[in-house]
C-alpha cells in the first residue's frame, strides 16, 4: 500500500512524515514523530486522552487522519510549556494534585488550555461541560476542576 | 495447645469441628498442625489462607509467633485491588 | 531486621503520645509531576525498541465454543507477518486443578484459549507483523472453525440445574454436594445463633439484591513490549500494578527461569486492581520468541472491556433483625458471585466484609463462587466488598425507615469497636469506625436541608487492607541526598508519600529525595500494588530502610568523634552527641558524613525486606444527596461527603484524591456502569460510549473528611486508603435514590430505565 | 484504502462514481474513523470533501434562510451567533453531539448521512424543515432531511451522490425551535430518545408546528399527529398531554442496551412536552 507524504506544523515546528492512509493523526504523532504525550485511551473519540488542537481547534487526534494534517497547524501537550517554565495550568495541576495516574492529564491540559483561550473566566459548570469528553477515572474530577479554575484566576490576574 | 477457629465452611474437611487444637508456636506450625490433624484441609491451605492472631491478620507470614493464649482464626487468603 | 520492630506495640501508640511530624502530613508537589504534565512520562504504550514488531490478538466471537481447527497459513503468508502463535506456543507443563489450586493453569487458559473458547473476547491466536495495521489485517486471514456450545452469563442462571456446564471438575472440596458443577468454591462463616437472634427482633427484613459486573475503567489500555531470545533471556516493559508477579507468571507460562526475565514497570495509567494479573504480556513474549524480534502489544479499548478482568456480578439475599431501639439482633447473608469462566469470584470477601462494621452476637454468611461464560474477573478496588455493603446497608436503611430511627445513630449504636468480635471471626484491634460515624454526624452535610425531589443516603463500608512482600533500598549520595528504590508501581502519587516518610526519618528536605520504581532485576521481590498496601507496606519498608541508613550515619559520626555509637542520636539531618556525657561535639550534618563515606567504611545504604503483617483494617462512612427526576428516572448526585479513617495521612491531598476517586467510581457503579450481555452471550457495550463511567459534568465536588485513628501496625499509624473509599458508595447512593424516588432500589445499576420501571410499579 | 481530496463537488462525484468497492465521504470523520478503528468498515476509497471551496462557510441567503457548508463543524455553528438566534434548537442539537473535541470535527451532513436513528441533529433538522442539495452524476436535486436516512446506516443517496449543501429555511417572525434528548449521563451518550419541536405563534396561539423524534424508530421521523396536537392551541395542559400521547404513539422503538421499548415510548412523550414548552417560549419572544 503506497504511503502519503504530509507536510505539517507541530508545536510551531515544520514536520514531514509518510503515513498509511488509514493511520490517524494520533498514530502518526506517537509512532512516526515520537510525540507520545497524546494517549490512546479508546480510539473512538470517547475519552479525550488524545486531545490536540488542529488550527487552534480542539479535536481528538484519533478522529483525524494523518493525511488530513497536510498544511495544518497542530499543537500537542509537548508544546504547552513555554521553555523551561511550566504553563500555569501545568503548575496548578501539580499543586492541586489534579492527577493521580496521569494518563488523562495531557489531554485534559490541552483541552483546558483551549477553554481558557476562548473563555478566560469560566464557571465551574462551564469547565465541567467543556471537559466532559476527557475521562478521568482516578480523581473524581474535583481537583481537576479546582486546578483549572485556579489557573484561570491566576492567568486573569497576570493578563 | 493453641485453639484454631476455622470458618464454618471448613467443617466438612475438619471432621465437623469449627475449633481444632494444635501444638504450635508459629503460624506455620498452626497450619502444619491443622493438616496433621485433618489431612482434608491440605487443599484449602495450599490454595492460600490467612491467619488472624489476636486480631492481627497475618496474610502469609509463617514465622509469626503464636502463643497458647492467642486467639487464632483461620481466614481465607486476603488480596486486594 | 527483627520482626518485632513493626509489631503492634510500636507506631500507633507512639503517635497517640503526640509525636510531632515535620514532613509527614504536609502537601508538597509530587516528584513526578513535571513529567506527567508535559507528556514526558512514559506509560505502557510509549516505549519502542529497534526492530520492533507490532502484535495483535484474534478473539473469539462466541461466548462458548469448541475450537475445532485454527488455520493460520494465510496469515503467515501475508507480507510483513513475522510470527503467529496459538496455545501450542505456551507451556504444556502447567496442569489444571480444582479451585484456586489451579490458578496458574487458569491464567494460562485465559491468556490463550486451549480447546474451548470460554467467553466473547477469549484470545485464540496472535500475530506479530511489521506494522500494527498489517497485524490487524493478518488477523482477518486466520480461519477458526468453531463448534458453538450452549452458554450462560448470568450468575443465578449458571447455578440452575439446566445450566450448561462450563468445566466439570473445577469445583474444590469446599463445595457441598448437590450443587451445579458451575459452583466451584463455597464459603460459610459466622457465629452465634441467627434464628434465636431473629426471634429477639421487633422487625426482621429479608430482601434480595443484584449488582452487575463493572470494569475498573482505567484510561490506559494494557500495553507491553516484550523481547525474548532463543537463549531463554527476556525483557518485558509493561504497565502493571506488580512486575514481579508478571515476571513470575510469564516465566511459568513460557517455561522460562524467572530470573532470566527482567520486567520493568512503566508509568501506569490506572489499575484499580485490573492490572494485578497478566493478559497480553505472555503473548508478546511468545510472539517475540518466535519472531526473534521485540514485539509491542497494545490492547484496544474494546479488547480491554471484552477480555480483561471486570469485577464479579452478584446476587444476594440479606436478612436482618432489629429491635425498636435500633439494636441489630441477628444478620445473615447469602452471596452468589460469578467471576467468569474460572474460579476466583471474590465471594468470600463479599461474605466476610458484609457485616464487618457491626457488633453482632448472631451472624451468618454464605458465599458461592460461580462460573459463567464471561471474562475471568480480576480484582477491583476492595474486591467483593462494595456489593456486600450495597445489600446489607440497604436493608439496614429500610429497617431504620420502618422503625423511624436515625440511620447514623443506628450505625453508631451497632458499630464495631476495638475488641468487637468481627463478623468474620477474630476480634478487632484499634479501629476507627465510630470516629467516622461521629464525624459524619457532626458534618454540616448531614443536617443540611434537602430540596424537593432529593433524598439523602448514608452507608458505612469496610475493607481489610493488606501488607505483602516488600523490599526497599535507600542509597545516600555524596552530597547527602537520597535515592530510594521501591518495587510498587506509583499509581496515584506514592513516590511523594515515600519521599515524605524518608525525609521524616533522615531529616533532609523532601526535594532531596528521589524515588524510583525499580525493575525486577534491580530490587528484591515486591508483591503487586494492591490491597491498599503501598503507603502502608512500601512506606513501612522505606521508614525502616531510612532508619538503617541513619544507624550507619550515627556509627560514622561516633567513629569520627571517637565515642560509642549509642551515644549518638539523629535529629533533623544531623548526628548529635546524646548528652554532656557523650562529649561536646558540633552536630554533624548528613552531607558532612556522606562526603567522606567512601573513606570511612564505604557507601551508606539502608535496606529493608519483609512481609509486614500489620495492615490495619479500615472503615468509611459516606453521605450522599441525590435528586431523581420522577418523569425520566434520571438521577443526579447533588452532594457527596466521604469520611474515612486513614490512620495517618502521609500526603493528605493524595489521601483526599483516593477518597474522591473511590466515591466517583462508586457513583458510576451505582448509577450507570454495567456489563451488558446479549442473548448471544456477546458483550454489547465494549466501549466508553455505552459503558458509561462518570464524566466531569456528572459529578459534584466531593467533600472529604480524613479521620486519623492510627494503625498500631505501622510506625506512623498508616492505614491503606485506596480501597475502602469504594465500599460505601453503592449503598449510600441506593439509599439516597430510594429516599428520593420513594421506592427501594434493589438492583444495580440504578439506570434511568430501572428507576422508571420501579416508579411505574409503585404507582401502579 | 485510497485517500482522495478533490477540489470540487464535480470531481468528488466523478471519483465516487467510478470507485470500486466501498466508498465513504469524509467530512468530520467522527463516525467513519470510529468504524475504521473498530474494523466495522474499511473503505476502499475515502473521499475527503473538506478541500472543496465553500464547504466551510455559513451564509445567510437573500430570503433570510441559511446555507451551511457540508464541512462546517458543530463548534463553528455554535460560534455563528445569528444562526443560533434564528435556530437555537438546531444549533443546540448539533452541539449535543459528543464532546467539545467531537464538536471540533462533527458536521450536520455527516450526522445525517451516518443514518443513525439516534443522531441528535436529525430530528432538529427535520423539525426545522432543513433541505439538502444532493449532487450526483446526474446533477443536483433537493431532498428534505427526513428523506435522506432510510434505515439504520442506510441512506437514499445513490452511488456517486453526496450532499453538497445544507439549507435552513428563513426563521420568520414568531418562530422558535428546540431540541431535547434523553441520555443517562449529562454528556457523551447517544440519545435514548431525541425530540425536535419547531413552531410559530401569533400572539399566544400556535399557528404551525413540526415535531420530529429520534431513536424511537429505524429512522428519525416527522410526527404530524404530534404537530397537529399543538396547532391552534396556547400550549395548555390538554395540548401538552395530546402532544405527549401522539409522540408516544408514533414510537416503534427497540429494546437495546440504551433503553427499553416502554421506557423510550414514555420518554418520547416527556421530551416532546418539555421541548414544546421551550420552543413556545422562544417563539413568543421572537414576535
Amino acid at each position: 500500500m503506497s504511503k502519503i507524504h504530509v507536510s505539517t506544523t507541530i508545536n510551531g515546528d515544520a514536520a514531514e512524515f509518510l503515513c498509511d492512509p488509514r493511520e490517524t493523526l494520533l498514530d502518526v504523532l506517537r509512532d512516526r514523530l515520537g510525540l507520545t504525550g497524546a494517549k490512546e485511551g479508546c480510539g473512538t473519540g470517547d475519552c479525550g486522552a488524545c486531545s490536540v488542537t488542529l488550527d487552534g481547534r480542539l479535536v481528538c487526534s484519533c478522529l483525524v487522519l494523518g493525511a488530513e494534517a497536510e498544511g495544518r497547524e497542530i499543537a500537542t501537550v509537548e508544546g504547552i510549556a513555554p521553555g523551561e517554565t511550566l504553563h500555569p495550568l501545568q503548575r496548578k495541576f501539580i499543586e492541586h494534585a489534579a492527577l493521580q495516574c496521569g494518563i488523562c492529564t495531557p489531554g485534559i491540559l490541552v483541552a483546558a488550555k483551549a477553554l481558557l483561550e476562548k473563555n478566560p473566566d469560566p464557571t465551574e459548570t462551564e469547565v465541567r461541560y467543556w471537559l466532559a469528553g476527557n475521562l478521568c477515572r482516578c480523581t473524581g474530577y474535583d481537583k481537576i476542576i479546582r486546578a483549572v479554575m485556579d489557573a484561570a484566576a491566576e492567568m486573569r490576574e497576570v493578563a | 495447645m493453641v485453639e484454631v477457629h476455622l470458618w464454618s465452611g471448613l467443617r466438612a474437611q475438619a471432621g465437623g469441628r469449627e475449633v481444632v487444637e494444635v501444638e504450635a508456636s508459629t503460624v506455620g506450625e498452626v497450619l502444619s498442625g491443622l493438616v496433621a490433624a485433618h489431612p482434608e484441609l491440605q487443599e484449602v491451605i495450599d490454595a492460600g489462607v490467612s491467619v488472624a492472631v489476636d486480631g492481627r491478620i497475618i496474610a502469609s507470614g509463617l514465622t509469626e509467633p503464636v502463643s497458647e493464649d492467642s486467639e487464632v482464626y483461620l481466614m481465607q487468603r486476603l488480596k486486594g485491588g | 531486621m527483627a520482626l518485632d520492630e513493626y509489631k503492634p506495640q510500636k507506631g500507633g501508640d507512639q503517635l497517640e503520645q503526640g509525636h510531632a511530624f515535620k514532613y509527614v502530613g504536609t502537601r508538597p508537589d509530587r516528584p513526578d509531576g513535571t513529567d506527567k504534565v508535559t507528556g514526558r512520562a512514559r506509560f505502557g504504550a510509549d516505549i519502542t525498541a529497534p526492530g520492533m514488531l507490532h502484535g495483535a490478538i484474534l478473539r473469539s466471537p462466541h461466548a462458548h465454543a469448541r475450537i475445532v481447527n485454527i488455520d493460520t497459513s494465510k496469515a503467515e503468508a501475508l507480507d510483513g507477518v513475522k510470527a503467529v502463535v496459538t496455545r501450542a506456543d505456551f507451556s504444556a507443563a502447567i496442569q489444571p486443578a480444582p479451585g484456586m489450586a489451579g490458578e496458574m493453569w487458569n491464567v494460562l487458559e485465559n491468556v490463550m484459549a486451549g480447546d474451548t473458547a470460554l467467553y466473547d473476547g477469549h484470545a485464540i491466536a496472535a500475530v506479530a507483523a511489521t506494522s500494527a495495521l498489517t497485524a490487524r489485517d493478518a488477523l482477518k486471514l486466520i480461519k477458526v472453525t468453531y463448534e458453538v456450545l450452549p452458554h450462560v452469563t448470568d450468575v443465578d442462571a449458571a447455578m440452575a440445574a439446566d445450566a450448561p456446564v462450563i468445566r466439570d471438575g473445577t469445583a474444590d472440596k469446599s463445595v457441598p454436594p448437590g450443587l451445579h458443577p458451575n459452583v466451584v468454591r463455597y464459603h460459610q462463616s459466622g457465629h452465634g445463633d441467627v434464628e434465636a437472634g431473629f426471634a429477639e427482633a421487633d422487625l426482621v427484613i429479608e430482601d434480595s439484591f443484584t449488582t452487575e459486573a463493572t470494569h475498573q475503567g482505567y484510561i490506559e489500555p494494557h500495553a507491553c513490549l516484550g523481547t525474548l531470545g532463543g537463549d531463554g533471556k527476556g525483557e518485558l516493559w509493561c504497565c502493571t500494578q506488580g512486575h514481579w508477579n508478571v515476571q513470575k507468571i510469564c516465566a511459568a507460562l513460557l517455561d522460562m527461569e524467572t530470573s532470566q526475565l527482567r520486567v520493568t514497570a512503566s508509568e501506569i495509567g490506572g489499575g484499580f486492581g485490573g492490572k494485578t494479573t497478566v493478559f497480553i504480556e505472555p503473548v508478546a513474549l511468545a510472539l517475540s520468541r518466535k519472531a526473534n524480534r521485540p514485539v509491542k502489544l497494545v490492547m484496544s479499548r474494546s479488547e480491554v472491556f471484552r477480555a480483561t478482568g471486570p469485577t464479579a456480578s452478584t446476587s444476594m439475599d440479606i436478612k436482618i433483625g432489629m429491635r425498636k431501639d435500633g439494636t441489630i439482633t441477628a444478620a445473615q447473608g447469602v452471596f452468589r458471585a460469578q467471576g467468569g469462566a474460572f474460579p476466583g469470584a471474590p465471594m468470600e470477601f463479599t461474605a466476610m466484609c458484609a457485616f464487618a462494621p457491626y457488633n453482632l452476637a448472631n451472624v451468618h454468611q454464605v458465599g458461592y463462587d460461580v462460573m459463567t461464560n464471561r471474562p475471568k474477573q480480576a480484582a477491583y478496588r476492595a474486591p467483593g466488598s462494595p456489593m456486600a455493603a450495597f445489600a446489607v446497608e440497604s436493608v439496614i436503611d429500610e429497617l431504620c425507615n420502618q422503625l423511624g430511627l436515625d440511620p447514623l445513630e443506628v450505625r453508631l449504636k451497632n458499630a464495631s469497636r476495638e475488641g468487637t468480635r468481627a463478623s468474620y471471626g477474630p476480634k478487632f484491634q484499634r479501629i476507627g469506625l465510630v470516629e467516622t460515624i461521629e464525624a459524619a454526624m457532626a458534618h454540616p452535610h448531614y443536617s443540611a436541608p434537602l430540596a424537593p425531589g432529593q433524598g439523602r443516603g448514608i452507608s458505612c463500608g469496610f475493607w481489610f487492607n493488606h501488607g505483602g512482600e516488600t523490599s526497599v533500598t535507600l542509597a545516600l549520595s555524596e552530597d547527602g541526598s537520597a535515592q530510594i528504590m521501591v518495587g510498587t508501581p506509583d499509581i496515584g502519587g506514592s513516590r511523594a508519600s515515600m519521599a515524605l516518610m524518608a525525609a521524616e526519618v533522615l531529616g533532609i528536605p523532601y526535594e532531596n529525595i528521589r524515588v524510583t520504581v525499580a525493575d525486577t532485576a534491580s530490587l528484591g521481590y515486591n508483591e503487586v500494588s494492591h490491597g491498599s498496601r503501598v503507603t502502608y507496606a512500601s512506606g513501612l519498608a522505606t521508614i525502616k530502610a531510612a532508619e538503617a541508613a541513619v544507624r550507619e550515619l550515627c556509627k560514622r559520626a561516633a567513629a569520627k568523634w571517637g565515642i560509642e555509637e549509642e551515644a549518638v542520636y539523629w535529629e533533623d539531618g544531623y548526628a548529635k552527641p546524646s548528652g554532656p556525657n557523650a562529649g561536646d561535639f558540633e552536630p554533624l550534618h548528613i552531607s558532612k558524613i556522606t562526603r567522606s563515606m567512601g573513606a570511612t567504611g564505604g557507601p551508606i545504604n539502608g535496606h529493608f525486606e519483609a512481609t509486614p503483617e500489620g495492615a490495619g483494617v479500615s472503615f468509611a462512612t459516606h453521605i450522599v444527596d441525590a435528586e431523581v427526576d420522577p418523569e425520566t428516572g434520571s438521577t443526579k448526585v447533588v452532594r457527596y461527603t466521604v469520611v474515612q479513617d486513614a490512620g495517618k495521612a502521609i500526603h493528605p491531598t493524595y489521601v483526599e484524591g483516593q477518597f474522591q476517586g473511590g466515591a466517583a467510581q462508586g457513583i458510576g457503579w451505582a448509577l450507570n456502569e454495567e456489563y451488558i450481555y446479549g442473548t448471544d452471550g456477546r458483550l454489547q457495550n465494549a466501549g466508553f460510549l455505552d459503558y458509561r463511567i462518570p464524566v466531569a459534568s456528572d459529578l459534584p465536588m466531593i467533600d472529604t473528611v480524613i479521620v486519623e485513628v492510627p494503625n498500631p501496625g505501622h510506625p506512623y499509624g498508616v492505614r491503606g486508603v485506596g480501597e475502602t473509599s469504594i465500599c460505601p458508595p453503592l449503598a449510600a447512593i441506593a439509599n439516597a435514590v430510594s429516599a428520593a424516588a420513594g421506592v427501594r432500589m434493589r438492583n444495580l445499576p440504578m439506570s434511568p430505565p430501572r428507576i422508571f420501571e420501579a416508579l411505574e410499579a409503585k404507582n401502579g | 484504502m485510497r485517500y482522495l481530496s478533490p477540489a470540487s463537488f464535480d470531481d468528488a462525484v466523478a471519483l465516487a462514481a467510478e470507485a470500486p468497492g466501498v466508498t465513504r465521504f469524509l467530512a468530520g470523520g467522527t463516525d467513519v474513523l470510529v468504524q475504521m478503528r473498530a474494523d466495522i468498515i474499511t473503505p476502499d476509497t475515502l473521499i475527503d470533501i473538506k478541500k472543496i471551496p465553500g464547504t466551510h462557510d455559513i451564509a445567510r441567503t437573500p430570503d433570510g434562510g441559511w446555507t451551511i457548508g457540508v464541512a462546517v463543524t458543530g463548534a463553528e455553528m455554535r460560534e455563528q451567533d445569528d444562526l443560533g438566534a434564528d435556530w437555537p434548537g438546531l444549533v443546540e442539537a448539533m452541539d449535543l453531539i459528543g464532546s467539545t473535541q467531537v464538536q471540533g470535527r462533527a458536521t450536520l451532513t455527516g450526522n445525517l448521512c451516518n443514518a443513525s436513528p439516534a443522531a441528535d441533529s436529525v430530528p432538529a433538522m427535520i423539525a426545522a424543515g432543513v433541505t439538502l442539495t444532493v449532487t450526483g452524476p446526474d446533477g443536483n436535486r433537493t431532498v428534505a432531511a427526513e428523506d435522506i436516512p432510510t434505515g439504520p446506516g442506510q441512506t437514499s443517496l445513490a452511488k456517486g451522490e453526496l450532499i453538497s449543501a445544507v439549507h435552513v429555511p428563513p426563521r420568520g417572525a414568531g418562530g422558535g425551535d428546540a431540541y431535547l434528548r434523553f441520555i443517562p449521563r449529562t454528556e457523551m451518550d447517544i440519545a435514548v430518545v431525541g425530540c425536535g419541536v419547531n413552531l410559530s405563534v401569533e400572539g399566544d396561539t400556535i399557528t404551525a408546528a413540526r415535531v420530529a423524534l429520534g431513536a424511537v424508530a429505524p429512522t428519525a421521523r416527522l410526527v404530524p399527529e404530534a404537530a397537529a396536537a399543538l396547532v391552534g392551541t396556547t400550549l395548555g395542559d390538554a395540548a401538552l398531554d395530546a402532544l405527549a400521547t401522539a409522540a408516544s404513539a408514533a414510537c416503534a422503538p427497540i429494546d437495546d442496551k440504551r433503553g427499553t421499548v416502554r421506557f423510550r415510548t414514555h420518554i418520547a412523550g416527556v421530551l416532546a412536552k418539555r421541548a414544546a414548552k421551550i420552543a413556545y417560549d422562544r417563539a413568543r419572544k421572537a414576535q
